[in-house]
This record gives structure tokens, C-alpha cells and sequence, in this order.
């Protein structure tokens, strides 16, 4: 039971665990996740740490090498007969999204701490979610892979459709369906590979060379599959309707994290098995991704819910993830895992903000709100720091990421005229502009100005769980803006054998 | 040329088709099943011709003196000899002799075109023979169906009381 | 050789001190005691100024002012490994370009903080106020010591976003708040092209490292400036591709115009006088608005290798300059005024930078030069402006009058100050102006002539303001019980207008410049230089000291034309519906409206389409028997001829 | 064709039978009356007894198998008549009518 098995099943655990207590003790179930989380977060770097310790010693081999190499590894066999093992490792990537995923539940657990309606079962169905996403990062057998995608994706139409707000039984109906018709897609792909390649294991179906024809249609299949998810251009509909009536801490999970699922996953399966497809489909993704990229940042300008404003433009960050997959070059694919890692914590910073905004002001629609600066300076200056990392200011995470987007954007791949390639990523850089003009008007609305609605004069600042969460998810925007050479050592290592096998 | 036993065949046939005719035709239920009587008779002449004596006695006592008698009661008790069958409307009639003159073709089609060898020396329809075959268990009898056919009818004999037996507030009602 | 001295060797501390302090009067300080953190920031920035004079003594007495002043980077730290040759690195670079913007930055920003000690007294937001002026110091000794042109992108940006909450210091008032807005949003579309430029330049000296020539330069990276002013880098790069790379510097020029507030971009430094007054003496006078200059100026050698871009700059320069001069001569607000002539004295930096080629330096030298000069005099004008507004509590020139006697210091300090912009010649104005007009005159006839115009416009509208707030009798209530500020905004003022005067006699060129420049600049120059300066001195004494009718005679005789300077050639209308008009009505709304309505709709539509289907087929089920057994035997009997169709 | 008419084989008693069925048929669409379907059905049945002796008769040497299962038919006819009447019975209890196209719900 090494201590990756024991990483993904804590949740779950904690979540039977909070399921048994007993109605009278109802205050503990709070306590029990956030102390059980806290742990969780604690693992997670003395994981890190043990991975570090034997990274080290082949750091310089994975510049060239073809294969992922993992650590930590466990393999039992399943179902013997059809070769499906239960085989999980973790490599710098899985790392990287294991502490991103750690950090945005034990926030979240802590974001939803005045929840009153039900809260045993809310948190019950939260943690078994986080047990699938923390099983696909980890997992490296294509059939235990989808079997923990489809965990991380179900508890969400209960989680919306019972504690949302609003047109939430919509939402929910039509998050679920969409992610069901990607995951549909995804299980023909899978199935297509195991045919073909003879096992489910990802590492030896690395080894196989799949016939052209048929990676010129699994390819965009797996692409669009995970892209559902990652909020890919026409598909992305889903996420806004979803975010708006998912409550705080759900709507912090899935953007923060669920969303990273589809750029891992393209990543992960997609481009990893099937490189000479990536070169084929190359083009054609990354100008969706572009029209993502500039999309998203417009829409997000006329929004009037704090909640859509937030949905859309994690879109658009969504969509600088696939476009830095798309490009194919190793600075953009590595840009594109760190603004995954970024971006989760931004999105969790700011979902868990509109949390806290609504829990006071009742009312998330930003015209109606003004001045709340003044009433509230802690929540103030955490959404103007969330605000500035999400258009990139420098020394916070947003534009290490970005950087490295554009930088390897602009540098492009053998296979696409450089032309075509900088002017796209020329496009994508002008979303910068449009991000600052969304992102200020939007918080120079709600924050400054004169106190609007005389009710908002007597609301209170943070309490001491929401400092904790906000100083938390802030200390690593910092934390990774300022040194971003820890993420970019930790990460580097296993970008390689993607761009090697290209 | 024609020798007596087909110009009987014709007869019975003629007859056959044409009480058929009147079954489904009448709206008094009660002339209808006194027409499938008529039918029943006639299939038991027919038997006697395809050398099935032992079948004949079977078709008039139990087909004729069982099953007919018994739908006669049914109608007596449920009162529908009295009332006229309410009419189809004519579309669906069309409809339905449509359907079935379909059905005929593509039957008649069927036994026109596959030539079955036919063997004309005829079977010896004794009842003894045709006994030890009912329960000859070595593999071609039918021993099985035998017996499961005596379980379906002791079970229809019970349902068929219960079924019918009057219900608690149809008793009180 | 690296024998570094004390200030030199850990000269990381210019760049640690105030980020300490940044921290610890922000999270520490701060929310407690006020008056610490006031003492608190101010100090760690006194001390940064000794430590930037501490190093640039030790850097003379290592390269003695006439010998050879090399580039050395004491300090630098791997900060971001991109790939390979491609690491942008966090260091300190010491030149005299370099030593002298710290020393600029560092005195003026030590005189703001302690100017606004008195000035803030009793505002709420005070510690609020400290703690961001700290951040801007720490963002733009950044951005000014950066190795590679990506740190001073970093810092760059840092600097806007710092000015964005200097500028929206007073966020309860509705223009303040839009104001830092626009700020923003205009320097953040130019920091566009100056990233995009960026991106171009790196990735075209990237792929020189793959060629074997560059391969003794292989320990460098793509970013530094030190690779891409090399000389062997540059002709690699233009004879590549000559267009690329003037389109990439004229991205990076945007990147400068928009810090800088050139003509096209230049909405937004009129409006930022919305902030506090020691924020404008601080940030729009002295330092950020300079950054532009800096940019342009680092980068010197490789501007000057494309024609083309050395043009763009200097004709964007010298139309600004004009522009500016002009539109300050119409305006009542002091501080507009102000804002207006920084615009203007900026133009003049730039095109003294266009003028100026590898060859021949003058130019370049005269605009550091100018750089240094105007960065002193024109925070000392703003300060005295803030503590004329402080005693009269209003910015408009017409409300104030005869403040001669009653704020005695802020009248001979804002008297210096005027005569050093003027160009008058004992003051500093005169000699930093004087050399870009000889470099101008030698490289670029028109410019000359435009710069002489700009020099006359200068004087008038300075003295116009100094004669309608210092002489005549007070125009208002406010202004009669005038009274002198406190101590603690004096000493700035007074050491300010010292070192405005001072400034012209230090020996720039042989600090900033290796070997000794050959000058031909015709006598006859400096008169007429102080000539047209005196021109525009005796013209606002007669429309403003004489009371004589000239004013009004020469505000009619320009007309409507005079309304449209005043409203700033109503520029600011023109972004302004461009922004809202165009870009929010026919982009914004109609994808925002696309997504909900079209997008969105196909999802439902086939939602809804299933939906229809089955109630279609429920029709099927009617629970009458006959159609069952019909479907029944109809399906058969197609089968039937399906096959026999088929023929088995 | 004509020979099928002159003398009877194997194909006139199956024509015959299915000529029968047909009718059954026709009569199981028309009916309204529960009863009245059960008769076609009965003649539906008897068409098929019919073409089982028949080809006892013509196509089979010494074997009885045909006529057997006319017996089981004749018995299953019986089973379903017994049940369909008692069924009717009920039904008539309670709605007071036969007419099936009337009787489209599980529950009244």
C-alpha cells in the first residue's frame, strides 16, 4: 500500500468516515474533512519530496529519453483477463497536479465551512469526486484511467443539482450530459487503443507504433473527448451555466481542478500515444484553441454575474492550456502544464472570493454592488491579486505560465509555417489586453466607488477560515511566481518524452 | 376423371372457405361461432380424408363439443349475443383485408415455389400406432410434450377458476 | 578582476531593502501604527540612495571618469530556464546608465516620501500610501538595473500595476477610479507590443546560438542586452531580416510610448493627475514616464542599426513635443499644466534619442542628459504645485494669485524650478537643453527648428502659471489665508531646487560617456537657445503680469480653435468611443450574445430535439390491440419480402 | 397451375389452410368484441391443424408426428380458450363491455 494508494483513497475514506458520524455530531463533519485534508496536503509533500529525492538521480536522462519514466510505482493485476491492471506511478506532471489538487480541496473544504444545508453528504459526495481526479493523475492503465474520470465527473450533477443555486437542476443536467457525450468519445478512443495495441497499460502501448489511418481518427476523438472538458471552443458551453449554480466549493474543484483533467488528459494519452496525429490535428486545434483563447476573454467582458465573468474567462485560460498543448513545442507544452497548475489556484482563489462576496451580499449580479473595498479590505485586495495574476501580472503565477506560452508559441514546430504559428500566437498574446480591461472593470465595479446599496454598510470582513484559504491560495500564486524555477525543475523532466516523441 | 373422393375434397373445402367467411363476417357473435362450428365439422371430415380417423373423433369431441360449447357459455354469461358487434370503420377494414390478402400472396408464393417431396403411400393412422408414438421415450416420441402439455392443462383447469371466480366487492357490490 | 567594494558586491541590497520594507510596513507596520510606517518607508529609501551613490563612487574610482566604463553585472540569480540559451536570469547590471537612473530614482523617490509625510498627514489611507510608493521604488530600481530585456518586462509591468493603485489612491472617487483605469489598460495595450517585441527579437536571436559563429557568445542568453547590443548580434540580425527586426524595435518603441505617453498613447498621464500630488511629483514627472526614455536608450545600439525605427522615434518625439507645449498653454488645472509640459519634455528626450546614431552620441548623451536634469526640476515643480493646492485647496491657476508673501520657500523653490525648464542659463534646463538642440540641429534641421518653437512654448506657460498663482492680488478666498506648509514638505522642495540648479554643472559626459566627444556646436546656438527662452518669459510677463487685454485678444483671435486644444484635440473622446463603441457594442456584445444564443443554443436545440422525437413515438403505443398485432405482422411480411427481394 | 385444382396433393391442402388463416385473420383485425377475437383465433388454429395432417399425410412415411401435434394444438387450443373466457368474464364484471378497442388501460 504505498503511499500513492494511500494519497488517492484518503478522501475517500474521510468520506465514509464523515457518511458514519452520527447526525448529533453534526460540527464534527467540518472538522473531520478540514483536519483529514490538511493531512491529505501534508502527504502530498513528503510524496513530492520522495519523488524529488529519486528524480535526482536520473534528471539528465529524461532530456532524451522516448518514455515516460514513473516513480512511486504500484501494479496489482485487476482483471486478468483482459490485462487490466491497477498500475499507478506519478512522474514531475502527475506531481505538479497531485499538489495542485491537494491545496484546492483542503481550500475548499475550508471555503464551504458555513454550509448548512446537508453539509454530511455535500462533503461526502465532494471527497469522493477529488478521489477520482486524484486517481487520473496518478493512474497509468487507460481502463483504471477512465474508471476514475468517470468518479471525478458523476458526484457533480448531485453536488450542483442539490446545493447549487439558481436554474441549477438545468445546469446540472447539462454539465453531466455534455461530459458524458466527451466521456463517451473518450471510451471509444480507449477502446480503439486497446484493440489495436493489445493492453491497457499506457507505458507499453508507448512502445507500440500505431498504423497512421487509424491515429487520423482516434486522435481527435481522445483530443475532443478531454477537450469537452477543457472547455474547448464549441463545447465549452457547459462550464459557464455549470459554475454559475455550482456552490463555492464544487465550482472551485471543477474549475480549479476538473478542468485540468482535459489538458492532462489530451496531454497524458492523447499526444503521448499518438504523436504523428498531434502533427496532423496540430493545426486545425490550435486555431480552435486561439478562438478560445480571444473568445472567452470577450465574452467575459459583458457579463453582469460575477460567477459567469469568473466561468468565462477561465475559459479563456482553459484555452491558453490547449492551445500551449496544440503548438506542439516543449517551452509552450511545459507553459501549458504550469498555467494548468496556475490557473487552478487562480480560479480557486476567485470562486472562493464570489463565495465569500455572496455569502454577505446576497447578490452576485455586479452592477447592483459598489465600493465593497471599504467594507471589506481583505476580500478586496485578494480579488485585485487573484484579478492580476489572471491578466498576467509578473511575480504571480499567471505569467510564468503565459510567458511560456507565448515564448514557445512564437518558436513553433517544424511541421506549421512559422508565419501562420506567431501570428496565432500574436492573437492569443492581444488576449492580454482584453483580459485587463474585463478583469478591472468587473472588480472596479464591485470594489471601488462609493458604497452603492446602503445595506452593504454593515458587512464584515474575512473571517479566520476565509484568511486562511485566501492566504493560502495567494502564498502560492506568489510562491510560484516569484520562484518559478522550482516548478519549471520539477515539471521539465517529464515534458521530454512528449516532445521526443514528436 | 374426377373420382368421387375429389369431388368430396371440393365440397368440403367450398364449405370450409365459405363458413370461414361467414365467422368472420357476422355481427351477431352468436351466428359466428355457430359458423366456426360449421368449419370445425367440415376439418373433421377433412381428417377422415387424409387418413386421420382417430383425429376426427378427437376435433368433434373435444373442439367442437369442449372449446365451442365453452365460448357459447361465455357469450351467454357475458351478455354479447344480445348486442351487435359496434362496426369497424370501413378504413380499417380495407386496412385489414389488405394486410391479410398480403399475407395469403405471399403464403400461396411460398408453397407454390418450395417443391416438397411428397411420398404417396400414406400413414397408417392406426390408434395404437399413433399411442406408442405419443409415448415413446426413446427420442423421437413425445413424451416430454406429453407430459408437459397434462401440467398446462391442470394449471389452466385452477387459473381458470380463480380467474373467474367473483371478486370481494363485486360480491358485495 | 571582479575587486568589488563593499557597495558594489552586494549591491542586491538596492533591490532587498525595499522589498522588505514593502512587506514589512504592508502586513506589519502598517495596519498599526501610521506614523512608523511613514518614518519606516521613507528610511529604507534614504538608504537605498546612499547605497546607489555608495556604488557609483565605487564604480568612478574602479573606471575613473575618462577611461573606459564597461557593463558588469555583479549580481545576477537564474530566475526563469525557458530552454537552453533561452534563461531570463534576476540580476543587477551596473553602468552609467544604469547608476545614474538609480541615482535619479532614488533621491527624487527619498524627497517624495519624505514630502509626503506632511502632505498625507490625516489621510486614511496613509500606511495604504507608503507601502505602494515602496512597491513602485522596488519595481523601478528593477526595471532600471534588469540585465535582460524579459526583468525589465517584469518590472515593467510591476511599475504599472504599482501606478494603477497610486493613480486609484483615492478609490471612493468615481474619476480617480477610472482614471487608474485607463492608466492601466493603455499601458498595458503598449506593454502588448513591447511583449510581442520581445518575443520577436528573443526568437531570432535564439536561433543565432545554432550557428557556430555565435558560438564563443554560447554562455549568454537570448534575452541579455549585453548579447543583443553585441555588435557581431546586431549586423547578424539586420542583414537576417532587416524588417523583422525594425518591426520588432518599432513594437518595442510602442511599449516605451505607452510608459512614456507618446502622442498616440499619451491619454492617459493628463488623467493620472487624479492621484495624490507626491504620486504625480514621483511617478509622472521623474521616474516611470522615463522608463520609456530608458528602454529606447538601453537598447541603443540596437535601435540605432534600422533607420527606419531611429525616424518613427524621433518624429513621434517631436510631434508630441509640439502637441503637448501646445495644449499647455490652454489649460487652468496647475497640475494638467504640469502633466502637459512632462509630455512635452519627454518628446524632447525622444527625439534627441531619434537624432542620435552609434556614430555620433550627442544625442543620446543629451537626452540622459535632459533625462537627469528634468527629472529634478519637474518633481520640484510638482511638489510646489502640491503645496500651493495643500495651502489654497484647489488646482485652478485663476483661484490663486499672491501667494508670493504668503508661501514664501514654495515661491523661490517654484521660481527656480520655472527658470530651470525655461532654459535660462545659469540653471541646469539650459545646458541639458541646449546639447540635444546641437545634436538635433546637426542630424536634423526640422526637429531643430521644432525644438526651438517648443523651447519659447515652455517658457511662456510656465511663467504663465507662475505669474497667475504667485503675483498679482489673491483671486479667492482660499488663496488669501494661504498659509506655508510644514517643515517636513519644505526640505524636499528646497534641496530639490539646489540640485536643479546643481544638475547642469556635473560633468556628464565624461561620466557617461568612454571616450571624449568631438563637439561641433556652432557659438551662436546657445543664445539663440536662451533667446527663445526669454522670448516666451517676456510674452506670458505681458499677457499675465501686465493685466493687458493681449490674453483674451490672442484667446479670441484663435477662437473655436482654442476650445479644441483645450479639450485635448478631444482625443480622449475618440478612445473613448472607440473603446465603448466599437469594441464592447459590435465585438463584445455580439460574441457574448453569440455564445448564449447560438452557441449555447445548438446544446439545448438537440436537447430539445430528443425531447420531440419521443413524443413522436409515443404515438405508437396506443394500447389498442389491433395495431399491435398489424405492426406485428407487418414487420413480418416485410421481412418476408425483404429477403425474398434479397433472394436469400 | 390448373394441376394443383385436378387432383389434390400436398400444395392444394396447404393453399387451402393458408386460404383459411387468411380469413382468421382478416376476422382477428375486424373484430370489436373480445369473444369475436378469440374465434378468429380458433380458426386461425384449425388452418394450421389442417396443414400439419396434410403433410403427415403426403410428405411423411410411417410417422404419426404431424397428427400428434394437431393433438397438442387441439389441446393448447383448449387451455386458451378456458383462460381467455374466464379472463373475459372478469373483465365484463367490471366494465360492463367487451369492446377492445375501449379496453386501452391497465387499470381503470
Amino acid at each position: 500500500m504505498g503511499i500513492l494508494s494511500i494519497l488517492v483513497f484518503l478522501p475517500f475514506v474521510l468520506a465514509v468516515i464523515v457518511l458514519l458520524t452520527p447526525n448529533s455530531k453534526a460540527h464534527l463533519y467540518k472538522w473531520i474533512c478540514a483536519i483529514g485534508t490538511g493531512l491529505h496536503l501534508v502527504l502530498t509533500a513528503v510524496m513530492t519530496y520522495m519523488y524529488y529525492q529519486s528524480y535526482a538521480v536520473d534528471r539528465l536522462a529524461a532530456k532524451t529519453s522516448l518514455h515516460t519514466k514513473l516513480y512511486l510505482v504500484e501494479q496489482w493485476s485487476w482483471f486478468k483477463a483482459y490485462d487490466i491492471e491497477y498500475f499507478i506511478g506519478v512522474d514531475g506532471m502527475s506531481v505538479a497536479m497531485m499538489i495542485l489538487t491537494s491545496i484546492i480541496i483542503f481550500t475548499g473544504v475550508l471555503a464551504s465551512w458555513n454550509l448548512e444545508h446537508r453539509t454530511k453528504e455535500f462533503l461526502a459526495f465532494l471527497l469522493v469526486l477529488v478521489t477520482g481526479v486524484f486517481g487520473v493523475f496518478v493512474s497509468f492503465d487507460l481502463f483504471l484511467f477512465f474508471v476514475f474520470y468517470e468518479v471525478a465527473v458523476l458526484p457533480m450533477y448531485l453536488l450542483i443539482g442539490v446545493w447549487g443555486t439558481g436554474k441549477k437542476e438545468y445546469s446540472a443536467m447539462k454539465l453531466t450530459l455534455m461530459l458524458m457525450a466527451g466521456s463517451a468519445l473518450l471510451l471509444a478512443g480507449i477502446l480503439a487503443i486497446y484493440t489495436e495495441g493489445g493492453s491497457f497499460n499506457l507505458l507499453e502501448l508507448g512502445h507500440h507504433k500505431f498504423p497512421m489511418e487509424m491515429q487520423n481518427w482516434v486522435y481527435p476523438f481522445l483530443f475532443l473527448g478531454f477537450g469537452v472538458l477543457g472547455a474547448l471552443f464549441p463545447f465549452h458551453t457547459w462550464s459557464p451555466d455549470g459554475h454559475a449554480s455550482a456552490p463555492t466549493a464544487v465550482s472551485m474543484l471543477h474549475a480549479g481542478v476538473l478542468m485540468k483533467l482535459g489538458g492532462y488528459g489530451i496531454l497524458r494519452v492523447a499526444m503521448y500515444l499518438f504523436p504523428e496525429g498531434a502533427i496532423q490535428w496540430g493545426m486545425t486545434f490550435l486555431v480552435l484553441a486561439t478562438i478560445n483563447v480571444v473568445y472567452g476573454s470577450f465574452a467575459a467582458v459583458k457579463q453582469k454575474d460575477l460567477k459567469y465573468f469568473t466561468a468565462y474567462s477561465s475559459v479563456s485560460h482553459c484555452g491558453f492550456i490547449i492551445f500551449g498543448l496544440a503548438t506542439l513545442n516543449f517551452v509552450a507544452i511545459k507553459g501549458a502544464v504550469i498555467q494548468m497548475f496556475s490557473h487552478g489556484i487562480m480560479t480557486g482563489l476567485f470562486f472562493s472570493l464570489i463565495g465569500m462576496v455572496y455569502g454577505r451580499t446576497k447578490t452576485r449580479d455586479i452592477p447592483s454592488m459598489g465600493g465593497l473595498m471599504k467594507v471589506m479590505p481583505w476580500l478586496g485586495v485578494s480579488f485585485y491579486i487573484g484579478g492580476l495574476a489572471s491578466l498576467g501580472l509578473p511575480s504571480l503565477s499567471g505569467f510564468v505560465a503565459e510567458s511560456h506560452i507565448f515564448v514557445g508559441g512564437f518558436m513553433g514546430n517544424p511541421w506549421t509555417s512559422k508565419l501562420t504559428m506567431q501570428a496565432l500566437t500574436a492573437l492569443a498574446t492581444m488576449s492580454i489586453v482584453v483580459t485587463a480591461v474585463y478583469v478591472l472593470r468587473g472588480l472596479a465595479q464591485v470594489f471601488q466607488g462609493e458604497i452603492t446599496n446602503p445595506k452593504f454598510e454593515l458587512l464584515t470582513d474575512a473571517t479566520v477560515t476565509e484568511k486562511l484559504v485566501t492566504g493560502i491560495l495567494i502564498f502560492t500564486l506568489f510562491f510560484v511566481g516569484i520562484f518559478p524555477s522550482l516548478m519549471i525543475d520539477l515539471i521539465e523532466g517529464s515534458i521530454w518524452p512528449f516532445v521526443n516523441r514528436f | 376423371m374426377y373420382n368421387i373422393e375429389t369431388l368430396f375434397i371440393y365440397l368440403l373445402s367450398i364449405v370450409s372457405v365459405l363458413s370461414a367467411v361467414l365467422v368472420v363476417t357476422q355481427r351477431r357473435i352468436i351466428r359466428s361461432v355457430s359458423a366456426l362450428m360449421m368449419v370445425l365439422l367440415v376439418t373433421a371430415g377433412m381428417y377422415v380424408i387424409l387418413n386421420a380417423e382417430f383425429l376426427t373423433g378427437v376435433q368433434v369431441l373435444v373442439y367442437i363439443g369442449g372449446i365451442v360449447i365453452l365460448i357459447i357459455f361465455a357469450i351467454m354469461l357475458t351478455g354479447a349475443g344480445k348486442t351487435n358487434d359496434d362496426e369497424v370503420d370501413t378504413h380499417k377494414k380495407l386496412l385489414a383485408f389488405a394486410v391479410s390478402f398480403l399475407f395469403l400472396l405471399c403464403s400461396t408464393y411460398a408453397i407454390v415455389n418450395t417443391p416438397i417431396k411428397t411420398v404417396d403411400t400414406g400413414a397408417n393412422s392406426s390408434v395404437r400406432a399413433l399411442g406408442l408414438k405419443l409415448l415413446d421415450y426413446s427420442g423421437t416420441g413425445h413424451v416430454l410434450a406429453f407430459e408437459v402439455i397434462s401440467l398446462l392443462l391442470l394449471a389452466v383447469l385452477i387459473g381458470a377458476i380463480v380467474v373467474a371466480r367473483k371478486t370481494e366487492e363485486a360480491k358485495n357490490a | 578582476m571582479n575587486t568589488y567594494g563593499f557597495f558594489l558586491t552586494n549591491i542586491w541590497l538596492i533591490l532587498l531593502i525595499p522589498l522588505l520594507s514593502f512587506i514589512i510596513v504592508g502586513l506589519f507596520i502598517g495596519p498599526k501604527n501610521k506614523k512608523l510606517a511613514g518614518i519606516f518607508a521613507t528610511t529604507s529609501i534614504f538608504v537605498c540612495a546612499a547605497l546607489a551613490y555608495g556604488a557609483t563612487f565605487e564604480y568612478l574610482s574602479l573606471f575613473p571618469l575618462g577611461a573606459e566604463h564597461p557593463v558588469i553585472v555583479p549580481w545576477s540569480v537564474q530566475w526563469m530556464p525557458y530552454l537552453e540559451n533561452l534563461t531570463a536570469t534576476l540580476g543587477i547590471m551596473v553602468d552609467p546608465l544604469s547608476l545614474l537612473l538609480m541615482m535619479i530614482i532614488t533621491t527624487v523617490s527619498s524627497m517624495v516620501h519624505l514630502y509626503s509625510i506632511g502632505y498625507m498627514h490625516g489621510d486614511p489611507g496613509y500606511s495604504r500610501f507608503f507601502t505602494v510608493l515602496n512597491l513602485f521604488t522596488l519595481s523601478m530600481l528593477g526595471l532600471v538595473v534588469a540585465p535582460n530585456i524579459l526583468q525589465m518586462f517584469v518590472f515593467w509591468e510591476l511599475v504599472g500595476a504599482s501606478s494603477f493603485f497610486l493613480i486609484g489612491f483615492y478609490y471612493t472617487k468615481a474619476s480617480a477610479v477610472a482614471a487608474s483605469k485607463k492608466a492601466f489598460i493603455v499601458t498595458r495595450f503598449a506593454d502588448l507590443g513591447f511583449l510581442l517585441g520581445i518575443l520577436i527579437l528573443s526568437y531570432e536571436a535564439y536561433h543565432l546560438f545554432s550557428l557556430e559563429a555565435f558560438a564563443h557568445l554560447s554562455s549568454y542568453n537570448a534575452f541579455d542586452f549585453n548579447f543583443l547590443n553585441h555588435p557581431e548580434v546586431i549586423n547578424a540580425l539586420s542583414t537576417a531580416d532587416g524588417a523583422l527586426l525594425t518591426f520588432a524595435l518599432v513594437l518595442l518603441f510602442i511599449g516605451a510610448a505607452g510608459k512614456s505617453a507618446m502622442f498616440p498613447l499619451h491619454i492617459w498621464l493628463p488623467d493620472a493627475m487624479e492621484g495624490p500630488t507626491p504620486v504625480s511629483a514621483l511617478i509622472h514627472a521623474a521616474t516611470m514616464v522615463v522608463a520609456g526614455v530608458y528602454l529606447v536608450g538601453r537598447l541603443f545600439p540596437l535601435f540605432g542599426s534600422s533607420e527606419v525605427a531611429l525616424n518613427v522615434v524621433t518624429y513621434v518625439g517631436a510631434f508630441t513635443c509640439v502637441f503637448a507645449a501646445v495644449i499647455a498653454c490652454t489649460q487652468n488645472d496647475i497640475k494638467r499644466v504640469l502633466a502637459f509640459s512632462t509630455l512635452s519634455q519627454l518628446g524632447y528626450m525622444m527625439l534627441s534619442l531619434g537624432v542620435a546614431s552609434p556614430l555620433h552620441k550627442l544625442g543620446y548623451l543629451a537626452s540622459n542628459f535632459h533625462l537627469m536634469t528634468h527629472a529634478f526640476f519637474k518633481a520640484l515643480l510638482f511638489l510646489g504645485a502640491g503645496s500651493i493646492i495643500h495651502a489654497v485647496h484647489s488646482n485652478d491657476i485663476w483661484q490663486m494669485g499672491g501667494l508670493r508673501k504668503k508661501l514664501p520657500v514654495t515661491h523661490i523653490t517654484f521660481l527656480m524650478a520655472t527658470i530651470a525648464i525655461a532654459g535660462i542659463p545659469p540653471f541646469s534646463g539650459f545646458y541639458s537643453k541646449d546639447e540635444i538642440l546641437a545634436a538635433a540641429l546637426v542630424n536634423n534641421p526640422i526637429v531643430f527648428i521644432i525644438g526651438l518653437f517648443v523651447a519659447a512654448l515652455t517658457a511662456f506657460y510656465m511663467f504663465r502659471i507662475y505669474f497667475l498663482s504667485f503675483c498679482g492680488e489673491a483671486k479667492s478666498d482660499g488663496a488669501k489665508q494661504a498659509k506655508e506648509s510644514s517643515i517636513s514638505m519644505l526640505i524636499p522642495l528646497i534641496f530639490l531646487s539646489v540640485l536643479s540648479v546643481v544638475s547642469g554643472w556635473f560633468p556628464f559626459e565624461k561620466f557617461f560617456l568612454s571616450e571624449a566627444l568631438v563637439h561641433n556646436t556652432p557659438s551662436w546656438l546657445p543664445i539663440v537657445a536662451s533667446g527663445s527662452g526669454l522670448l516666451g518669459v517676456l510674452l506670458a510677463y505681458l499677457f499675465y503680469f501686465k493685466k493687458t487685454t493681449y490674453a483674451n485678444s490672442v484667446k479670441n483671435g484663435f477662437g473655436p480653435l482654442h476650445t479644441v486644444i483645450q479639450n485635448k484635440f478631444y482625443i480622449d473622446a475618440v478612445y473613448l468611443f472607440v473603446v465603448h463603441k466599437i469594441i464592447f457594442r459590435f465585438i463584445a456584445a455580439p460574441i457574448a450574445w453569440i455564445d448564449r444564443h447560438i452557441v449555447d443554443a445548438t446544446m439545448d436545440k438537440t436537447a430539445y430535439v430528443t425531447k420531440e422525437s419521443g413524443l413522436v413515438l409515443k404515438k405508437i403505443q396506443t394500447g389498442n390491440i389491433h395495431t399491435y398485432t398489424m405492426m406485428f405482422l407487418l414487420g413480418g411480411l416485410v421481412l418476408f419480402l425483404l429477403l425474398l427481394g434479397v433472394g436469400f | 397451375m390448373l394441376s394443383i385444382i385436378q387432383e389434390p396433393g400436398l400444395t392444394y391442402w396447404l393453399l387451402l389452410s393458408t386460404v383459411l388463416f387468411s380469413i382468421g385473420l382478416y376476422g382477428f383485425f375486424t373484430r370489436t368484441n373480445a369473444i369475436g377475437i378469440l374465434i378468429s383465433v380458433e380458426l386461425m388454429l384449425n388452418a394450421a391443424a389442417i396443414s400439419f395432417v396434410s403433410f403427415n399425410n403426403f410428405a411423411v412415411t410411417g410417422d404419426l408426428d404431424g397428427q400428434i401435434m394437431t393433438m397438442f394444438i387441439i389441446a393448447v387450443a383448449a387451455a386458451e380458450v378456458v383462460i381467455g373466457m374466464a379472463i373475459f368474464i372478469q373483465i365484463f364484471s367490471k366494465q360492463r363491455h367487451l369492446n377492445v378497442t375501449k379496453m386501452n388501460e391497465l387499470s381503470r
